[in-house]
């Protein structure tokens, strides 16, 4: 039963993802990357990382993908459904992509051998989401990248903001 | 449970079709979608790493949270470069966009 | 665990089928005499005038990216929150430091009127 | 014995239903499969039946609040005024328009509904009744309910209707601009009880509701989730005077009461969020010793809640998109932020007392807090009366110089 939810999520995941690669309406590809997303949260959800997959969701589907499907819209002068999508060189970089994958599968099938089934996976800590919440502002452990994830979300806002504004002469 | 190699693999193909995206796409934007798609199939790598090997201690987790936060500046800041550049140059065209050639 | 998330599951699939059956039962019980002028697009009885998907200001997109950037920050906060009750008092203040942060942020947004809707 | 046997009322059926099931020859994982899916059902019906109701009472209060009578045809007072309004959405044409985008335009009444049955999965509607009593069940419910700016921007993209453009790109910026205030106040009762758990947040307020200890946080809360809904004073999506109907301009038939339903839901669903974070979900009188009471509780409190929204909407008129938009980051925001640093400070200075604390035992955390929130009102309206001055010192000094008011484009 497991297995099926996996393969239906992973298919919306890897589905979407290559759907957003080749459409070439930009919107389209922008809605498939949300259906990728959302696959993503479904193995978030499979992996028992109930917090990731609503991070995720909030993140990603409510957030960025709104983003993108703005810039998008901001971007498009006409409707540019026929113009070519790919540029000349994607036929190596298909071989490239294709080659990275095979030496990962390679390197993966190394150390946790494809075949093998999921036996004794370590239990899960009480409640994970107040593990991090407590690791995230502990000494010892990650308040300094916390601190410093506040400070570059504000330079990002202050950069994108100066950049994205249009010139006011006033 | 579905075994972790599973999810390696994934999230590996995942992560190739991100990068055949950013190699072939012409759009500028959708440059940036197919980085985030490499951005998620990361993720998932940390998330599945965390729940098979160290369950107990939330490190992937927190890993996780900071790519999150990493992939939502980079989209905010890329999609305003892409925009100003838009507005100068009325296309987003990537491979057109050689200005310090010159 | 897991189980928890079969009854979301299954409430996407029931709560999908309510407006999908609804929209087919209407599409049955309905009449259906499409002509040219019906289908197409409604504009207040003019013709559409020039492309449809038309350009927008950059002002919506400042906000969806003020947006994100707090959503990010809420993210990062729900978990310290949840675990609120077991935290020291100078992690409350590190928490406290990080809004003040963002706080920041908006200050400079507000600032550089880029909340404005012009 | 009479409260003995509605105490055991949830359970009772509980039982019977279980027997049933394990004579029919069930395995376990089935008849938990199976409750599972009957939940899922129930979940669905409960707001779908909420919403008849609703929309009859609704125009009814609405037509004694404008002086006039409402549906009376259909019916006793006109009771069932809905049934034949179902029958007849049931019967219109379903007109698609030849230009849009049909995968998008077809998805997007669905997601409409779906985003906001789903929230119904993690709120309690008695003490032990709750879909799931999700470990993120607060982020849950955020998440969630991101899904409908999707739907709104997916319609309005796939309409292919310049006006229904416009007022998706309106509709986001309103949705995106509310939804950081309700996120921010909603970490309050996170907080406050120190738990994401729905249920728990419920059961933590045994010790005083929510709206006690922070009004302010309540009060934000409401506004910005009036907002999220579009209702009105926030209903710009479909301010028909401006952008001919919204982003739903396209839509018709079933496919348009969709949208309605979904409006419709997402509206007294938010009722029954606040119900929850803030005024004690199902707690009341004797709930203890009567279980099934606490849906009645929860019903009467999200019937209350949203009275006040029917009250609100009749009675405000429309906002201006920029007012709304200045209303939400330049005072909400504002606000909930402070909110949240002063409220967190205050809240760890008392410790949170145990569950079984005395009155005497609890008095000094309700002291604290709710003088901070008492302090945070009269700051507030304070600089809101400097500013507000100032602000009209620079009109009137501006009406002296320049007779000729220039308009705000929206």
């Amino acid at each position: 039963m497991t297995y099926v939810v996996f393969g239906l999520f992973g298919i919306l995941t890897l589905g979407g993802g290559i759907l957003v690669v080749t459409s070439r309406n930009l919107v389209r590809a922008a809605a498939s990357l949300v259906l990728s997303f959302f696959g993503i949260a479904g193995l978030y959800v499979l992996l028992e990382a109930g917090f990731m997959a609503a991070a995720q969701i909030l993140i990603y589907i409510g957030a960025i993908a709104i983003l993108i499907i703005f810039a998008v819209m901001l971007t498009q002068r006409v409707a540019a459904g026929n113009r070519v999508a790919m540029n000349s060189q994607w036929p190596w970089a298909l071989l490239v992509s294709a080659l990275t994958f095979a030496l990962l599968v390679y390197i993966i099938n190394i150390v946790w051998p494809l075949g093998i089934r999921a036996e004794n996976v370590p239990v899960l800590a009480a409640d994970p989401t107040r593990g991090l919440g407590m690791a995230l502002v502990d000494w010892g452990q990650y308040v300094l990248p916390f601190e410093v994830a506040s400070i570059l979300l504000l330079g990002a806002m202050v950069g994108s903001i100066f950049i994205a504004r249009e010139q006011h002469d006033d | 449970m579905v075994p972790l190699s599973w999810y390696l693999i994934t999230s590996a193909l995942l992560f190739c079709i991100g990068l055949y995206g950013v190699f072939a796409r012409r759009n500028a934007v959708a440059v940036l979608m197919s980085i985030e798609l490499m951005l998620n199939a990361v993720n998932l790598n940390l998330v599945a790493f965390w729940r098979f090997q160290t369950p107990t201690r939330p490190v992937g987790l927190a890993f996780a949270v900071f790519v999150l936060v990493v992939a939502a500046a980079e989209a905010a800041v890329g999609l305003a470069l892409i925009l100003s550049i838009y507005r100068q140059r009325k296309h987003i065209v990537v491979e057109d966009l050689d200005l310090l050639k010159l | 665990m897991l189980q928890d998330y079969v009854l979301i599951g299954l409430l996407f699939v029931v709560a999908s089928a309510l407006p999908i059956s609804a929209i087919v039962f209407g599409s049955i019980l309905g009449p259906r005499k499409p002509n040219r002028i019906k289908n197409d697009t409604y504009e207040c009885g003019m013709e559409t005038m020039g492309p449809t998907w038309v350009q927008f200001k950059v002002q919506y997109y400042i906000f969806a990216l003020v947006f994100v950037i707090f959503d990010i920050e809420m993210v990062l906060l729900f978990p310290i929150a949840a675990a609120f009750d077991v935290l020291p008092i100078y992690a409350v203040v590190e928490a406290a430091i990080f809004i003040l942060i963002l706080a920041a942020a908006l200050a400079y947004a507000w600032k550089k009127d880029a909340l404005e809707w012009f | 014995m009479d409260s003995f046997e509605i105490a055991n009322l949830f359970y009772s059926i509980g039982q019977v239903w279980t027997e049933w099931l394990t004579n029919l020859g069930l395995s376990p994982e089935w008849l938990s499969f199976t409750n599972k899916a009957m939940g899922a059902v129930l979940l669905t019906a409960l707001p779908v039946m909420i919403v008849c109701v609703t929309i009859m009472g609704e125009r009814k209060i609405i037509g004694r609040f404008q002086d006039r009578l409402g549906p009376n045809r259909v019916g006793p007072c006109g009771v069932l005024q809905t049934i034949p309004d179902i029958f007849k959405l049931l019967t219109k044409e379903i007109i698609t328009p030849t230009k849009v985008d049909k995968v998008m335009y077809n998805l997007a009444p669905m997601l409409s509904v779906v985003s906001v049955i789903l929230i119904w999965a993690v709120i309690p509607l008695a003490s032990n009744v709750v879909g799931v009593d999700l470990e993120i069940g607060a982020l849950y419910f955020v998440a969630v309910s991101s899904f409908g700016t999707l739907a709104v921007l997916m319609a309005g993209w796939s309409s292919n209707n310049k006006y229904a453009l416009i007022s998706a790109f309106r509709g986001v910026a309103q949705l995106v601009s509310y939804e950081v205030p309700l996120v921010l106040t909603l970490l309050i009762p996170v907080l406050l009880a120190g738990t994401m758990r729905l249920n728990g947040i419920v059961e933590a307020q045994a010790q005083g509701w929510y709206v006690l200890l922070a009004p302010i946080s309540m009060l934000i809360f409401f506004i910005s989730s009036t907002a999220e809904v579009g209702r009105s004073p926030f209903d710009l999506l479909e301010a028909d005077s401006e952008i001919v109907a919204g982003f739903n301009i396209e839509y018709s038939g079933m496919r348009f009461a969709m949208f309605f339903l979904g409006e419709f839901i997402h509206a007294f669903t938010f009722c029954g969020v606040i119900a929850t974070l803030f005024f004690g979900g199902w707690r009341g009188p004797f709930v203890d010793q009567a279980p099934a009471l606490g849906f009645l509780y929860f019903l009467i409190k999200m019937f209350a809640i949203y009275f006040v929204h029917i009250w609100i909407r009749i009675t405000m008129p429309r906002l201006r998109i920029d007012h709304m938009l200045n209303l939400s980051w330049k005072f909400l925001i504002p606000l909930s932020l402070v909110n949240l640093v002063v409220m967190s400070l205050a809240a760890k200075l008392v410790q949170t007392p145990a569950m079984d604390a005395t009155l005497w035992q609890l008095l000094p955390r309700w002291g604290i807090l709710l003088g901070t929130n008492m302090v945070m009102i009269a700051g507030t309206f304070m600089i809101l009366g400097t500013v507000s001055r100032r602000e009209r010192h620079k009109q009137e000094a501006a009406r002296v110089l320049e007779p000729v008011a220039s308009g705000i484009q929206g």
